[in-house]
């Protein structure tokens, strides 16, 4: 067979074969084969034990008792047939061909009189070879007669918004304090880093305060509080500016006293359009 | 911790979500283990009975457990999708059975099976599909693939095991009584059974 | 011709058997046209409604209808997500506290902090996470960026404020009488000062 996939709508049931577009819903019942069918006829065969099978089945013989002399000259006219029309023959069927004539030579000679019990039909071989390929070719149509998924049903999959997004690492604020106390071991900073609650707030506030800057130029400092938020958060707020302003990071100016006070960035002029996530610069 | 009804709502959830079977060790996970697989087996189940008499069906498969549309439902389904589900050829589907039935066996063992050379197109077929791979290589010459079927063979068939595939039981009791020849008797009533065998395969075929 | 209780059965079949969105005019497919887009749009109006308050949604996009997980359900199916979630390296770890702790600092900050360049790679890992950005650019030769963390590394790590962050008092305070003050300044001695911060931190965790 050269093709793998055969792609069918219909049933396949009756229609053994095709010839000039007409349906051949029969096999041929004797040897007559119409020259045209031989070739589509032979191709509905898997090979020669499927022919085999189809000539013991047609005759309706029992296949543990197969008439040898008959069954290898009906073989070998379909052989010698297929030889006249010059296809293409698979090494198989001749292989079998000269199988089938050994059989048959084999039982015409006489029996061995000792151990007769012992000696082997030369047809057993055969008939196991043809039982175990008609036992898969059946095993091979309940399993096609089976529910088969994308054919006869479809797993339900839903889409999942999140799926396509790459998975990313996961990390807890412990694994930062984990970072952070080897960071110490190592250089032994300790003095210098140690980070306490109220500084991580001022910290916060500081990077806040930056944030709003960046690309603002001058700002009215009255704008960089938020009253509404309490008193605490003032305070913090302007340990924040005062310490952006001992780093130098923030300049503060008036032009005279009791005028409004402005902060911007250090540097002059504008920051470049702030938090353009760019690559490091260096 | 979730309440059942909560529960059912995130396992109906996790499996409508995966188009491959979930396996209770994998639903258990969705808990972080604190539910157990007996109660997320009774919450399938009442899964399953919540979900009688729609177009999609929850199966216990091979590899756990999955929604499926109902094969009623298909002709509808095929109609927006004008493209076929390929229809396998004898060759691929009796490769097929040897491989399920005889398993692990390699590429000449099919072949003296089937009496014919098996193309290397065939076994792709079935490998592409991911019905069939290699599990070993036989310690003979050449040291021949050994093929045998998998998981998502028996998934995609709706079959929860090897076991589950149709028998073949008649047909080798035959082969026990072939064995001896000269005795016209048993292969006698043998026959019918064959016959049997045959007729049914083409019943449930059609 | 299907009844609408049955025709809202064979749209919630095959949208949950698709992907992809459906529009009407696929869905019309289903019926063979015998339906008319009104009423295929009213039954799936119906179809939303007797899906509310599970974890999953038909919504209507762009392309068409199209059955979806809720994002509240994504927590429980991402823990059955097989593959082992991925980890930052040190760098990137060590890089995030110092960012978190001491902000704003520049790149030359962390580096004086850890004691070794700051490659790129790590910073852009960063930003690219959306857990810390340029706030301003410190008044120095080169104006080195001033990087501080974002709305998002709080959210993300389900913060309030950076004040929730662990406290780092104590271990400071451990550490400085676990190290003699006046024992060499690390980098030549990494490994054994690396070994001790390491158990210290699995004892303090125990």
């Amino acid at each position: 067979m050269s093709l793998e996939l055969v792609h069918s709508s219909a049933a396949p049931p009756p229609t053994v074969a095709k010839v000039r577009g007409q349906p051949l819903a029969e096999l041929p019942a004797d040897l007559y084969i119409p020259p045209d069918a031989l070739e589509v006829f032979l191709d509905t065969f898997e090979g020669p034990l499927d022919l085999l099978l189809y000539l013991i089945r047609k005759a309706n013989v029992d296949i543990l008792d197969i008439p040898m002399a008959r069954l290898t000259r009906q073989y070998l006219d379909y052989v010698e047939a297929m030889r006249r029309r010059n296809l293409e023959l698979a090494a198989e069927y001749l292989v079998m061909a000269a199988m089938l004539m050994e059989i048959k030579s084999r039982l015409l000679l006489p029996r061995p009189r000792q151990a007769p019990e012992e000696e082997l039909d030369p047809r057993a071989e055969l008939v196991r070879r043809l039982l175990e390929y008609e036992r898969m070719k059946l095993a091979g149509q309940r399993l096609d007669a089976l529910p088969q998924r994308d054919r006869d049903f479809t797993a339900v999959e839903v889409w999942i918004e999140q799926s396509i997004v790459k998975r990313l690492p996961q990390v807890h604020a412990h694994d930062l304090e984990n970072a952070w106390r080897v960071l110490l071991g190592r250089a032994r900073l300790s003095r210098h880093h140690k980070v306490t609650r109220d500084e991580l707030s001022v910290r916060e506030h500081m990077a806040a305060i930056l944030r709003r800057l960046a690309g603002a130029g001058f700002r009215a400092f009255t704008d960089l509080f938020e009253p509404w938020r309490g008193v605490a958060v003032l305070v913090v707020n302007f340990l924040a500016l005062l310490e952006l302003a001992r780093e130098g990071l923030i300049e503060v100016t008036q032009a005279q006293a009791y005028a409004p006070i402005y902060v911007r960035l250090a540097g002059g002029e504008e920051t470049p359009a702030a938090p353009a996530p760019g690559p490091g610069r260096d | 911790m979730l309440n059942p009804a909560d529960a059912r709502i995130v396992l109906e959830t996790a499996l409508l979500a995966s188009q491959e079977p979930l396996a209770i060790a994998d639903l258990r996970r969705l808990f972080e283990q604190e539910l157990g697989a007996d109660t997320i087996r009774r919450l399938l189940d009442e899964l399953r009975e919540a979900w009688a008499g729609r177009g999609v069906e929850l199966v216990h498969l091979a590899g756990g457990w999955r929604f499926q549309t109902r094969p009623e439902f298909q002709p509808y389904l095929d109609r927006m999708n004008p493209e076929k589900a390929p229809r396998y050829s004898r060759a691929v589907l009796e490769t097929l059975a040897i491989v399920a039935y005889r398993q692990p066996v390699t590429r000449g063992d099919i072949e003296d099976v089937r009496g014919v050379t098996v193309s290397p197109g065939v076994i792709r077929t079935l490998e592409a599909r991911g019905w069939i791979d290699v599990v070993g290589h036989r310690d003979a010459p050449g040291r021949p693939a050994l093929y045998a079927t998998t998981r998502k063979f028996l998934d995609d068939l709706g079959l929860r095991s090897l076991q589950e595939l149709p028998p073949l039981e008649e047909i080798s009791k035959s082969l026990e009584l072939a064995a001896p020849p000269g005795s016209p008797a048993a292969p006698a009533t043998e026959h019918p059974v064959e016959a049997a065998a045959e007729s049914a395969a083409v019943a449930s075929a059609a």
